[in-house]
């Protein structure tokens, strides 16, 4: 019921980058996964949890596409993150969901895709991503730029070789000035510049952007520049949570309550939210 | 010239000298009897000062606010002698620069507000001395030697009822001056000390926790037990705290702003009949 | 038939003294009551009240807290700093209605085996005589209830 | 002619709802506080008092309530759901600021996902509310659009008679048309007419309040800063509300076995929004008030379609440094002239 969690099995585990690490949990009861089959959609989030410890809100990182398990990638740093991270293959965990609303991939069909994402903002990007390219047929040029603050912070280090691969894909990565290895061959600097270096056309095009408030807010003035309507960006807001369903009472910019309205926004939304309270 | 004349043009001058930013004061309230704090800034504002026998608020909280003395500059509070005190604790323990503070003193004697000579923390040495003497009311002097003549047992239930009573809304934290910690051991998780939930075992065990983080350390200013919103007698605990102190220590505190915290130092022949 | 009353104890000690003199009690083969549960730390001025509070909210009966007599400890002042707080802490926890005998202190050297026994074994006789901390677990049951109206 | 309740048969009243099954709450004042208490006679009953210290909020969404005990074992776990008991109850003379609290809560613990720890509380409940006669210098009920007779939010309506010895007594749901009716050999036709309500003046223009509030460009005002100043940052007006609702989650027992349970939290509170990260989306007490008010007026209005506030003046009756809502709005309400 409302606040009862589903328990999961974890899977596996991977370990991302220093202190970040990716769980794969797989239904432990089979109506639980039916519900979840039924109502997940990329862009949600739910509250993963450890009983005696608590829940802690991050997205799913996987695909619509691809709801055999949930993966969930986090960083350690609280009390549950850490507990979570402690955990093995076969332990149980918690999870509550799927909350929230969704990137609405079906209305981005027959257009131009530009992904960008910032550290460990990469997972929700990666949900939406993996959901269109699971249907690449669908959808025009996608472009993908993300970065971090240094090589070993790059998230998904597997899956962004895998991109780098393909034909269909063009994937540009970036690390922080001083971030850089002495063998990195890609870009330096911070993803705003990198941006507006790459210039991408905003000719039907949607972008999704999800990172750090800071870089946020950088970007979406690059994209500006770059001739990007406020409509066409999609973005991710994050908040504190503890019941994910509108009622606890925190997660709220202004009167939109993320965990109801959100988390997925068009910058144009995010625009109207009081900036301060974010 | 009446005090809170005297108080409103002494205020006014150092605001426009500015020798203070600002001024802590009481200001008339919801209702004839209630006072509120104010805060003025400027010469025009003192006018808002109020200052008679229903200024009991210990002001020294607001000093602590973060931010408010980075700046070097200096400020001026209404004190009663406890809230003097708590201006000693708060420069021994460091958490602000004694100079910054200047003190309007006073103190209220039959329902009446007098004022104390001095504008430092260092000119009260008396009246702080002075108010050693100072007790409970008569009524909770009753309940005090009540509880000390019933068994362990009848205690226990005595406080089990009065922190069953408690919400956890932290008003006794909030407005003391002591409770400065930038994240209180209640709202700190790993490890998860006591339990935040508010039934009778986490009021109990976060009513002893705030009590033995005071002991040595309240000034007896009587804020928490006037805040809390559901009426449990802190005073009889805060107050029984520092008869412990004073009677095993001879430590009273806040008498300076030199006094080491009691219990961050010691004496080698400190009592331990106790200890077996 | 109930199960005979055996008191739960916790004890909190110094790794210097008390700790050494409960593993001489041991290499002694001095027999002192299994009642106790040893947590060893570095000086008795690393004994925070949280941990009494722990202990009895985890549902101990009794709870030790020992170390180095006054002048022997390792760190200098430790136990000095410590018997201060101590005897406030104790005073509170009488103050609000929690049994002097439940919470008790001690010195004990790395040479006191035998008397690190004998306490031991005197603290879980006069807490059995005591009883099980009932007042105080009560809470925790009730916690269980409570609020659901 | 109508029908009243007469204060010598309220023992008799309360007899007969026990023996129905119901438990009967009224105002206690027991252990220096007033609070809704079970009670068995009238004589336990402080029905005199202007207003409880503590809400009958209390009773629905309980200040720590158990959600779910867990149990876990290697690569095994349970959980089990601890609703409430299956109690009938009857609160007696609730004020209607407190019924209406109730009501304006309904909606939020409702939408989309239904909080069944509240509803089933809820659904149990018979509440008899008593018209206020008398109001204190911090009622405002008025002044956001109730008043001391309003009946949202009750099932039962008792107006004071006149000449001080009952209640005229007015069914104002299914579930009051029952309890009254189980009671109809107690009650008496009568022509006493009913002692006119409080008049509780008004403080405030909700209206004009509600229009500045609603402008995005006060939202940054430095009128939130002022008014601010001496707020403390407890969450004494948060707990004492007859409708605020936030709440926390957390877990107490260990690794095996516990119970998650949902605790009051306060936007008082620093802790309330802090990231693990350490961002703190409000980071200052103005913008924390800013949002109390904000939620009252403006946020839950919107979702909901009423303010979030019933006006019994308990933030400000109890605030230690004498802030509330009423300083607040009227501020507000003057500065739009």
């Amino acid at each position: 019921m409302i606040y009862s969690p589903f328990p999961m099995r974890v899977v596996s585990k991977r370990e991302e980058a220093p202190g970040v690490r990716t769980l794969k949990l797989e239904f432990v009861r089979q109506e639980d996964h039916e519900f979840f089959k039924a109502s997940y959609k990329t862009g949600m989030f739910g509250l993963y949890g450890i009983f005696g410890e608590g829940e802690s809100t991050f997205c799913v990182a996987s695909p619509e596409t691809r709801k055999e398990y949930i993966e969930c990638t986090f960083r350690q740093s609280g009390r549950v993150t850490t507990t979570l991270a402690n955990t093995d293959a076969g332990d149980i965990v918690t999870f509550r969901g799927p909350y929230g609303n969704r990137f609405p991939i079906e209305e981005f069909e027959g257009k131009n895709l530009l992904f960008i994402a910032g550290g460990i903002a990469l997972p929700p990007t990666r949900s939406v991503i993996w959901s269109c390219l699971d249907q690449r047929e669908k959808y025009g040029n996608v472009t993908i730029v993300y970065g971090a603050r240094t090589v070993a912070d790059l998230v998904y280090k597997h899956e962004l070789e895998e991109w780098k691969q393909r034909d269909d894909v063009n994937l540009v990565l970036t690390v922080d000035p001083g971030g850089e290895t002495p063998d990195w061959q890609d870009h330096v600097g911070f993803v705003p510049s990198i941006l507006e270096k790459v210039a991408p056309s905003p000719e039907n095009t949607i972008a999704v952007l999800c990172g750090p408030p800071i870089m946020i807010k950088f970007t979406l003035n690059a994209l500006g520049k770059l001739g990007f309507s406020e409509s066409n960006v999609y973005t991710t807001l994050e908040n504190r949570m503890k019941c994910g369903v509108g009622k606890c009472g925190r997660c709220n910019v202004g009167s939109v309550y993320i965990c109801k309205e959100g988390p997925v926004f068009t910058a144009a939304e995010v625009s109207a939210m009081p900036q301060c309270d974010l | 010239m009446g005090i809170q004349v005297q108080f409103r043009k002494e205020a006014a001058e150092l605001l426009s000298s500015g020798a203070v930013k600002l001024v802590i004061g009481y200001g008339e309230g919801s209702t004839p009897e209630r006072r509120r704090p104010v805060f003025v800034r400027t010469p025009a504002e003192t006018e808002r000062l109020v200052l008679d026998g229903a200024c009991v608020a210990n002001l020294s909280t607001y000093l602590i606010s973060e931010g408010l003395l980075s700046d070097g500059k200096n400020v001026a509070v209404f004190l009663k002698p406890d809230g003097i005190r708590s201006i000693n604790i708060l420069a021994a323990e460091a958490q602000l620069n004694p100079e910054q503070v200047v003190i309007f003193g006073f103190d209220i004697e039959n329902g009446e507000a007098r004022p104390l000579a001095g504008r430092k923390a260092s000119d009260f040495t008396q009246v702080v001395e002075a108010a050693k003497a100072a007790g409970l009311s008569p009524e909770l002097q009753k309940e005090a030697e009540r509880l000390d003549h019933i068994s362990a047992a009848e205690r226990f239930e005595y406080w089990k009822e009065q922190f069953s009573k408690c919400i956890k809304c932290y008003a006794c934290r909030q407005v003391c001056p002591m409770c400065y910690c930038r994240r209180c051991i209640v709202d700190v998780n790993q490890p998860q000390w006591i339990n935040t939930s508010s039934h009778t075992l986490g009021n109990f065990e976060w009513n002893i926790v705030r009590a033995f983080h005071l002991a040595g350390r309240c000034v007896a200013c009587g804020g928490c037990d006037r805040s809390c919103p559901v009426n449990i007698p802190l005073r009889l605990i805060n107050h029984r705290m520092a008869k412990e102190v004073l009677d095993a220590f001879d430590y009273y505190a806040g008498e300076s702003t030199d006094q080491k915290p009691v219990l961050a130092t010691f004496r080698q022949d400190d009592p331990e009949t106790f200890i077996l | 038939m109930s199960e005979p009353f055996e008191p739960k104890i916790v004890a909190f000690v110094c790794t210097y003294c008390t700790y050494a003199g409960a593993d001489l009690a041991g290499t002694s083969r001095m027999k002192y009551a299994s009642n106790v549960r040893i947590v060893r730390l570095p000086c008795t001025g690393r004994i925070s009240p949280m941990f009494i509070l722990k202990a009895l909210q985890k549902g101990a009966d009794g709870v030790l807290v020992s170390g180095c007599h006054p002048g022997d400890c390792h760190f200098a002042q430790g136990n000095y700093h410590a018997r201060r707080r101590w005897t406030v802490f104790r005073a509170l926890l009488a103050f609000t209605g929690i049994p002097e005998q439940r919470i008790r202190f001690s010195w004990i050297s790395a040479a006191e085996g035998a008397k690190f026994a004998e306490l031991i074994n005197s603290l879980t006789e006069d807490i059995r005589k005591l009883g099980p901390f009932e007042q105080y677990h009560e809470l925790q049951t009730v916690i269980e209830t409570q609020s659901t109206y | 002619m109508t029908r009243i309740l007469l204060k010598n048969k309220l023992d008799e009243c309360i007899a007969a709802w026990r023996s129905a099954g119901f438990s009967v709450l009224a105002p206690v004042k027991r252990n220096d506080l007033s609070r809704f208490e079970e009670v068995e006679r009238s004589a336990d009953m402080a029905l005199d008092l202007q207003i409880t210290e503590r809400t009958i909020k209390d009773h629905f969404f309980p200040q720590t309530e158990p959600l779910l005990r867990y149990t876990i074992k290697k690569h095994d776990l349970d959980s089990q759901e601890m609703l409430p008991p299956d109690i009938r109850r009857v609160f007696f003379g609730v004020r209607p600021c407190d019924a209406s609290g109730l009501a304006i809560d309904d909606p939020l613990f409702g939408w989309d996902y239904k909080d069944q720890y509240w509803f089933k509380r809820r659904d149990n409940a018979v509440i008899v509310t008593i018209a206020c006669t008398t109001s204190d210098d911090f009622c405002m009920c008025t002044s956001v659009k109730l008043a001391p007779d309003s009946t949202k939010g009750s099932d039962v309506m008792l107006r004071p008679l006149q000449n001080g010895t009952g209640w005229q007594v007015e069914a104002l749901s299914d579930r009051g048309t029952a309890l009254l009716d189980s009671v109809s050999s107690i009650l008496q036709e009568s022509s006493e007419t009913p002692a006119p309500p409080a008049s509780v003046p008004v403080k405030f223009d909700v209206d004009k309040a509600m229009e500045w509030l609603a402008d995005p460009a006060n939202f940054e005002s430095h009128f939130w800063k002022e008014i601010s100043l001496r707020c403390i940052g407890c969450g004494s007006c948060t707990f004492l509300c007859p409708t605020c609702h936030c709440f926390d989650i957390q877990d107490e027992g260990d690794t095996y076995t516990g119970i998650r349970r949902k605790n009051w939290d306060s936007c008082s509170f620093t802790m309330f929004t802090m990231h693990t990260s350490g961002h703190n989306p409000r980071n200052t007490q103005s913008t924390r008030w800013r949002q109390r008010i904000m939620h009252k007026f403006n946020y839950y209005r919107g979702k909901f379609g009423v303010n979030s506030c019933s006006g019994c003046g308990r933030c400000t009756r109890q605030c230690p440094v004498d802030m509330g809502i009423t300083e607040t709005l009227q501020a507000i309400s003057n500065l739009q002239g």
